[in-house]
């Protein structure tokens, strides 16, 4: 901070642009005393665009997103802040708007552990520097003091599982991938976020793109990798831009290349651009992407692990896997490991959606019940009116009702209940939600995007549309038929379930199902016998 | 009736040895590790369900049928991705699984035409499968999103395709990728709406090469022959050997009634049959439609002077005829004013008897084989190598090899299973090198690319193997060991081809290819560990075309790749019986089994057997028979099969000869170009109609069977029989296994072959020196037929065909894969609806400097010819070089050919013509060309 | 093409491949190829020929069939 | 004309040939540089990749965002995830697809997901991600969209 002058930052994050942050910065930008940095975002969406201006305090928050839903001026900005840096605001937890105050201070915020996203909205996305002051490339320059297979153990003793919705265990895949047939391998960061309700790989490919770069280079040294690919999808360009340019970075900086940093790892990565397809967030078909292909899945076996891009060994993991990658090799994994409960270890980057008064980012020990991460932090939903049913895991994650929002956010928790964690993602809606209408939307989204592949998913699905079509048309007056339609429909889910050749066809059902057993109503059946009634 | 399928395992065999143990419902099986477990539960007998799976494709695991339950295992696994685990307990039949399957095949019903044709020609394994797993109606109703009214595609002259009929298994993309090497299907779209296509044009229209792979593998009526649509599914089905290449290919014909009344209905490439394995080209597959064309001829027919129209007379007058003739001619001109030739498209059988009438009854040893036009040097050359005149090795021997060297081969188009083979391999990872003066479709074609492309001036291949040899020996890339064990003139050879005119810099300016090229792709043969060389007529039809083929044999044993899988000196034989003609003793110089004519104890073997006393000394070669007849002193011809007034260089000179014959003796299934000059006219038959052998280019004896009775009353082997007895030498023989008998009895190589063996135990591969054998896949393992392999000094003489400035361009020949050699067979089929009328290919800086168009009619001139045909700019072609096939009668590329030849062997030099290209600028050109071309279109 | 018989060009395609041979050595290989591939009547027509001193004739042809195939060489074993 | 397309794609393709599976950033580059993918590009793009023109057209047909004719002027993706369904995305959606149903030069199409899930409904206006939308937001954005 240069003496007379200010700094202060403004997300250049997707999600605070999509609401003006842009336009901010280009009126802050004309404030020649100021000096403007873009960051990511914070993670507190529902604040952007959220301004940060440098004070003796720290960092002071400040949202241009007025509560009647205008924009402030520059000016307005501006004189807030100063006041804010200078003296205390009253009130500026409370009011959870404009002057918020130094931002880690911030309730929602102060409560998070964040490990993967620790300098989310902090950094300045574009400086390898920045990223380096702020504890980047200590987990790599560790990582090759060590033996690749030391690194290996390293993660395996971090008990970090996959983040993509899988949940492998990262260091056990590696492992695998370490001990496969020699010869060229790849590590392939899996950014193809394409469930509704996610966007934390998003946030941290445009927010701290460096730690996903660290995270791979830390994979191919361990698993003897020398090249990477990034597989992101063409819906988030900004993430696009703001990998392509910390590669460059990484470049220029020795962290990517023939010998990096004078070691025996030579790694490049090269970001590959989905094209509108869903699908190719499943890891198979992201292969088959990047290799040039339609995205149609393949069977396993072989594992990717053994036979993957091209057929050569591969690591697949998610941008969130492998962007934690940098602080398990720095701190160590037994103390990334002392994070969560039994086996999930470690944080996760819950994300927070749909109908939900305060959105945004949540980076937290495993552990959290649905209840407190939607009531507690989120603030309930953003209509006011009552919950009605969260869907946890993105589009073939189950819709839970509002009575059973105490299920612990960890895998063993939300399995043993039926459910899955997914990705992480948490879309809350409130009681005007019609389960029908939603249970036909996963059959639809199915018949959509999936590969085509096998029948259950190709056929299924598009059945599954049909029949839920003739139900909802039932439901007022069920008769014979909209119970056979019900009957069928359950066929078909088990016919998807467990006949599908991936996750995709496999799960479409879970969505369905769930709102079949907990919203009975919404299907034309008796709602008195069932847990999940409008409340 | 319907026709049993052949027995489908749903996933490929993997080798190995069977030491996993698993039990399928109960049923124990042992396995090779990584077999499925859907393969293992075909072989245990518990058959599982599935419509993606298939055993000539990689599994897939998209139907979802054969699912199954294992012990210990989460879930349903697919069994056709499931490898097995030793002691794996495997449960096909439980009731989550049939309802599973139920499930499925309710799910594909939903989208299934319900009175689907392809059911009741039970072509469809959709409706089969529904009662198999016991579903009996469809709840989703018929009202929901379907693709029954999708429209189809008949654009292919064989079969269409019925896209509702479709259940989008891949079986077909699958196989045009993995089989065939094509790629020319896809899905298009995606989710619902995924559909075959063949890139979003129609079959035609798209890079579609007709192979029938995906006819084969599709297990609806959706891709079905038309000939199946028309007539139903055939009734019963005669496994047999295909007549065209020298590839070999095993068919299934299958048909419909009995005797005289058969009717192909199509022919199934066979996947037990070892040369295709299961595999095929749109020749073999589709064009047999020849055999029962109006044209075909059914009766013998007569004349005296060529000038006056056809008799048409009964067998025996034509026989007695012939007899007469050619009797009169040795009482006026001398027992060599006579002769025969051979056909390599007949029965091993037939071409035995056929030398047998020339040596025995003609009493001379005038009988040469059309092999002299296309691999004579190859039987000259690999004799004085290795001492045994065919290729090494099997084609199996080729998914070994590490580095291809294709030299003067088209496989894709001349030989296309085969090609569709070395194209696997080399997707799979070998290296290719093509040495050829065009860019054939293996230089570069959708997912293989070669690693070098050397193209050799045409003429100058003796001074580019020599450069390679060069190369091997100089820098020191020689298998001394190898050498040092199992090789002759080892040390002249090597003082020979290390003089610096060998070097490829040296020989740069003769062969055009850059030193740099020649000397990567040498060190790339040399490196191994595995390289084959394969070669075709682009070798052998030269003024060195022997040489070449030893020079050929030089490098092979310089660098020690003889004697083992992936290897050896490989021809890919042109027609389908060229190396049986040649074993059977066709040529002039040769009795069975290449053994001289001057070996005294070899003649007094057959002297003894046939009761006569045999020629001592070499007979006419068919170019010498042509220079005598114009001398005067060979007047009677029997051809058999060949088109020599078509297919033999310098169309006049040939002419010539056969106006100046007394008595010229065809027999052939059409009144070809050669009939036109014949006395006798004698209807041969069909591979269809024939019973015996055809021995492919890997020495594979292959049963030919008879699918209905010769169509005009005798086989070609009792017409010779017939001929001779006439002529005062009885022959007869019940059977054709009668006529292998002796074969076998009288040539030690053939010493285990018989037609019940054969029948017995399927094909073989010669040498089979006993009962106990199933004969050689490699040859000179441990040591030479001839003992040492012998080192060659090839040296390079130029052809006298040089360009000038009034020739200056080169013309070489070829084979396009729609048509086959003069066209007889493939222009009578709708074939031609690929290839309609032969074209000059030209670099467009030759086509610029002249005038010339794309589609122009052009003049095409030589020192003793010229014709008239379209010419098209290829980027195929280098500058100063330019291309014809020789398929269409009206052409006459021939015409323009001359009597260059092979300095050993007499094998025309087709592919060296110096000529001039001119636009056609008179109109009757035009139009002659265009008359011709609407001919040849018209059905 | 020209007026060369066909004896006289055949001859003088097996010659040149012999041509860079010491002289004794190219007799025998032309001689041998001759007598093991060309039919008596060819061999009588190119001796002829010879024997007249025909012009266009290799003269690695003419001395091979003056000092080996003049003589008729009668039935031998030419297997070679 | 043709031959000026066929050139250009040549051009732009042949810059990824080099690259390992170069199908995906090759079409990429074709629809960001000449506006769309057109049929006849897959003989082009087929011959200088290698590849069959089948695999091309699987490959395009595949993949949702690319098209064979040119883009219309104005583009409206409308997210349908459950996130914005949840605020409302789909009757957005609905009333984005009648609302525009008339203007030639303006197309809208669905989207699952722009990952703006807090911040719903969202869309992109002529590629730009707009969050928090309503009926009057998209109607300010597009003033001026004939």
């Amino acid at each position: 901070m240069t003496a007379g002058r200010t700094t202060v930052y403004v997300p250049g994050d997707a999600a605070a642009v999509s609401v003006g942050a842009d336009d901010v910065a280009a009126a802050l930008g004309r404030h020649p005393e100021l000096d403007l940095v873009r960051t990511g975002s914070r993670g507190m969406l529902w604040l952007e665009p959220l301004v940060e201006v440098d004070s003796e305090r720290g960092r002071i928050g400040l949202s241009a997103f007025a509560p009647d839903g205008t924009m402030l001026s520059a000016e307005t900005l501006l004189s807030i802040g100063s006041a804010a840096a200078t003296a205390p605001a009253v009130g500026e937890h409370a009011a959870y708007s404009l002057g918020v105050g130094r931002v880690e201070d911030h309730p929602f915020l102060a409560r998070q552990t964040r490990v993967t996203c620790a300098r989310l909205g902090i950094v300045d996305p574009t400086s390898e520097q920045d990223y380096a002051a702020h504890g980047g490339w200590v987990g790599l320059r560790r990582a090759l003091t060590m033996a690749p297979a030391a690194v290996v153990e390293e993660v395996v003793s971090s008990g970090l599982r996959g983040r993509g919705g899988a949940g492998f265990p990262t260091g056990l895949k590696w492992r695998t991938v370490a001990g496969a047939e020699p010869g060229l391998r790849f590590v392939c960061a899996n950014a193809d976020e394409g469930d509704s309700g996610t966007f934390a790989d998003r946030m941290l490919m445009e927010g701290d793109p460096f730690a996903l770069l660290e995270g791979m280079a830390i994979c191919a040294w361990a698993v003897g990798a020398t090249e990477g690919f990034i597989y992101v999808r063409s819906e988030y360009p900004h993430a696009i831009a703001a990998m392509r340019k910390a590669i460059a970075a990484a470049r220029a900086a020795g962290w990517l290349g023939t010998h990096v940093h004078g070691s025996a790892l030579s790694f490049d990565v090269e970001v590959r651009v989905g094209a509108g397809a869903y699908i190719c967030g499943e890891e198979t078909s992201m292969l088959e992407s990047l290799e040039g292909r339609r995205g149609e899945v393949r069977a396993k076996p072989p594992i990717p692990a053994l036979s993957g891009l091209f057929g050569r060994p591969t690591v697949v993991n998610n941008v969130l896997t492998l962007a934690t990658v940098p602080a398990i090799l720095a701190d160590g994994g037994e103390r990334y490991a002392a994070h969560g409960t039994d086996r999930s270890r470690g944080t996760q980057a819950f994300q927070l959606g749909g109908n939900v008064r305060h959105g945004g980012l949540v980076e937290l020990d495993f552990g959290i019940t649905v209840r407190e991460l939607v009531e507690d932090i989120g603030g309930g939903t953003r209509s006011g009116r009552p919950i009605r049913a969260v869907q946890v895991g993105g589009p073939l994650g189950a819709y839970l009702p509002a009575k059973l929002l105490d299920v612990p956010l960890t895998y063993e928790a939300m399995a043993e209940a039926g459910f899955m964690l997914g990705h992480g993602g948490v879309v809350v809606f409130d009681d005007t939600v019609d389960l029908g209408r939603m249970a036909r939307f996963a059959m639809e989204f199915c018949a959509k995007e999936s590969c085509g592949k096998c029948t259950p998913c190709r056929i299924g699905s598009q059945r599954g549309v049909e029949t839920l079509d003739r139900i909802l048309a039932d439901r007022a007056h069920p008769g014979p038929a909209h119970a056979a339609g019900l009957s069928l429909l359950t066929d078909l889910c088990t016919t998807m379930e467990r006949g599908s050749l991936c996750a995709m066809g496999g799960l479409t059902p879970m969505p369905v199902r769930s709102a079949l057993t907990h919203f009975p109503e919404d299907f034309g059946l008796d709602s008195a016998a069932t847990p999940g009634g409008r409340p | 009736m319907i026709l049993a399928p052949e027995p489908d395992l749903g996933t490929p065999a993997v080798p190995g040895d069977p030491t996993l143990s698993v039990t399928v419902d109960g049923q124990p099986v042992h396995v090779a590790p990584g077999t499925s477990v859907l393969r293992a539960a075909g072989l245990a007998g518990v058959p599982i369900p599935r419509l993606c799976a298939t055993d000539s494709l990689a599994a897939f695991g998209s139907c979802r049928l054969c699912l199954v339950e294992i012990d210990g295992v989460k879930g349903t696994p697919a069994s056709c991705t499931t490898p097995c685990v030793d002691g794996m307990s495997v449960a096909t039949r439980t009731p989550q699984v049939d309802a599973l399957r139920r499930g499925v095949m309710e799910l594909y019903l939903s989208d299934h035409p319900q009175d689907c044709p392809g059911c009741a020609r039970g072509s469809c394994e959709v409706q089969r499968l529904a009662a198999e797993v016991g579903v009996a109606e469809v709840r989703y109703g018929l009202g929901g999103a379907s693709h029954v009214d999708d429209a189809g595609d008949q654009t292919n002259p064989y079969f269409a395709y019925d896209p509702a009929a479709c259940i989008v298994c891949s079986r077909c993309v699958r196989a045009c990728g993995e089989v065939q090497g094509t790629f020319a299907l896809t899905v298009a779209g995606r989710g619902f709406d995924s559909r075959i296509t063949p890139g979003g044009t129609n079959f035609l229209s798209s890079e579609c090469v007709s192979c029938g792979a995906c006819v084969q593998a599709c297990p609806t009526s959706a891709l079905e022959e038309k000939a199946v649509i028309e007539l139903g599914m055939p009734t019963r089905a005669v496994v047999t050997t295909c007549a065209y290449c020298g590839v070999g290919c095993s068919f299934r014909a299958e048909v419909q009634g009995e005797g005289a009344d058969t009717q192909v209905v199509r022919m199934v490439p066979w996947k037990e049959g070892r040369a295709n394995e299961g595999h095929s080209c749109v020749k073999g597959r589709f064009a047999f439609g020849y055999a029962a064309h109006p044209d075909r001829q059914r009766h013998p027919m007569v004349r005296d002077r060529i000038d006056e129209p056809w008799r048409r007379v009964s067998w025996d007058e034509a026989i007695a005829r012939v007899a007469a003739g050619f009797r009169d001619i040795q009482a006026r001109h001398g027992v060599g004013a006579i002769g025969g030739i051979s056909s390599s498209r007949c029965t091993n059988e037939d071409v035995y008897v056929v030398q047998k009438m020339v040596r025995a009854a003609f009493g001379n040893n005038n009988i040469d084989t059309c092999a002299r036009v296309c691999h004579s040097p190859t039987g000259y050359g690999l004799n004085q190598a290795f001492g045994t005149s065919a290729g090494t090795q099997d084609f199996e021997s080729a998914d070994h090899a590490d580095v291809f060297l294709v030299i003067g081969a088209n496989p894709t188009d001349a030989h296309p299973v085969f090609g569709s083979r070395l194209k696997r391999r080399v997707r799979a990872g070998a290296q290719l090198i093509v040495a050829d003066p065009r860019r054939i479709d293996l230089v570069r074609s959708a997912h293989v690319e070669a690693a070098y492309h050397l193209p050799v001036r045409p003429g100058t291949n003796v001074a580019f193997v020599n450069a390679l040899a060069h190369v091997v020996v100089t820098e020191g890339l020689i298998d001394r060991a190898f050498l040092a064990a199992r090789c002759e003139n080892v040390e002249p050879y090597l003082q020979f081809i290390a003089g610096p005119e060998h070097s490829p810099e040296a020989t740069e300016q003769i062969t055009g290819i850059p030193a740099s090229d020649v000397r990567a792709a040498a060190r790339l043969y040399a490196a191994g560990p595995a390289s084959a060389i394969y070669y075709g007529l682009g070798v052998t039809e030269h003024s060195q075309g022997s040489t070449m083929v030893m020079g050929m044999a030089n490098l092979a044993m310089l660098c020690g790749m003889l004697g083992r899988p992936g290897v050896g000196v490989n021809p890919l034989r042109g027609q389908n019986n060229v190396q049986g003609s040649c074993d059977m003793g066709s040529f002039p110089h040769e009795l069975p089994g290449y053994r001289h004519v001057s070996i005294p104890e070899v003649r007094h073997l057959y002297e003894d057997l046939w009761g006569v006393t045999l020629q001592a000394e070499p007979g006419l070669r068919i170019p010498n028979m042509f220079d005598s007849a114009i001398s005067g002193s060979f007047r009677g011809l029997f051809v058999q099969g060949e088109d020599i007034a078509q297919s033999d260089p310098n169309t006049q000179h040939v002419h010539a000869a056969l106006e100046a014959m007394e008595l010229v003796v065809v027999q052939d299934l059409f009144l070809n170009e050669t009939a036109r000059f014949a006395h006798v006219f004698l209807p041969g038959t069909t591979f269809l109609e024939k019973d015996g052998t055809f021995t492919n280019a890997e020495r594979r004896l292959g049963r030919v069977r008879p699918v209905f009775p010769s169509v005009v009353g005798k086989d070609e082997w009792q017409v010779a029989c017939e001929i001779a007895t006439a002529m005062g030498y009885p022959m007869s023989y019940a059977h054709p296994r009668e006529i292998m008998a002796e074969i076998a009895a009288t040539t030690p190589t053939f010493a285990g072959v018989s037609l019940d063996r054969l029948d017995a135990q399927g094909s073989m591969q010669w040498p089979v020196r006993d009962d106990s054998s199933m004969g050689t896949p490699i040859m000179h393992v441990d040591e030479f037929v001839r003992g040492r392999g012998k080192l060659t000094e090839t040296v390079y003489v130029p052809t006298t065909e040089r360009t000038t400035r009034r020739f200056p361009l080169i013309l070489t020949t070829g084979r396009i894969l729609s048509q086959y050699n003069v066209g007889a067979q493939t222009r009578r089929t709708p074939n031609s609806t690929w290839h309609p009328a032969d074209v000059l290919e030209i670099h467009a800086s030759d086509a610029e400097v002249r005038g010339v168009h794309s589609g122009d009619v052009v003049e095409l001139t030589s020192r003793v010819g010229s014709t008239t045909l379209r010419a098209v700019i290829s980027e195929r072609m280098p500058p100063g070089v330019v291309y014809t096939t020789f398929h269409h009668p009206v052409t006459g590329a021939n015409v323009v050919t001359t009597d260059n030849s092979d300095w050993a062997t007499n094998c025309p030099e087709y592919k060296v013509t110096a000529v001039q290209v001119t636009v056609a600028t008179a109109l009757e050109h035009t139009r002659g060309v265009e008359a011709r071309a609407a001919a040849v279109v018209a059905p | 093409m020209t007026g060369v018989a066909p004896v006289v060009r055949l001859s003088g395609d097996v010659a040149r491949q012999f041509a860079h041979l010491p002289v004794e050595q190219a007799v025998e290989a032309v001689a041998t190829h001759l007598s093991r591939f060309w039919e008596p009547r060819m061999l009588r027509d190119l001796v002829s020929r010879v024997q007249a001193d025909e012009p266009g004739i290799d003269p690695l042809v003419g001395r091979t069939v003056r000092e080996r195939l003049a003589a008729d060489p009668g039935p031998t074993d030419r297997r070679a | 004309m043709t031959g000026t397309r066929d050139e250009r794609v040549r051009e732009i393709v042949t810059r990824y040939a080099a690259h390992r599976g170069p199908l995906l950033p090759a079409l990429h580059a074709v629809q960001e540089d000449l506006g769309w993918i057109d049929r006849d590009d897959a003989a082009v793009i087929a011959d200088v990749l290698n590849l069959s023109k089948a695999d091309v057209h699987g490959v395009v047909t595949f993949y949702a965002d690319f098209r064979d004719a040119a883009a219309t002027r104005h583009t409206v993706s409308v997210c349908r995830g459950e996130a914005c369904q949840a605020v409302g995305g789909q009757e957005l959606y609905e009333r984005s697809v009648s609302r525009f149903a008339t203007i030639d030069d303006v197309t809208v199409t669905e989207v699952f997901c722009l990952g703006n899930c807090a911040l719903g409904p969202s869309a992109q206006l002529d590629g730009r991600l707009h969050g928090r939308l309503s009926d009057d937001r998209v109607s300010a954005l597009t003033q001026g969209w004939s």
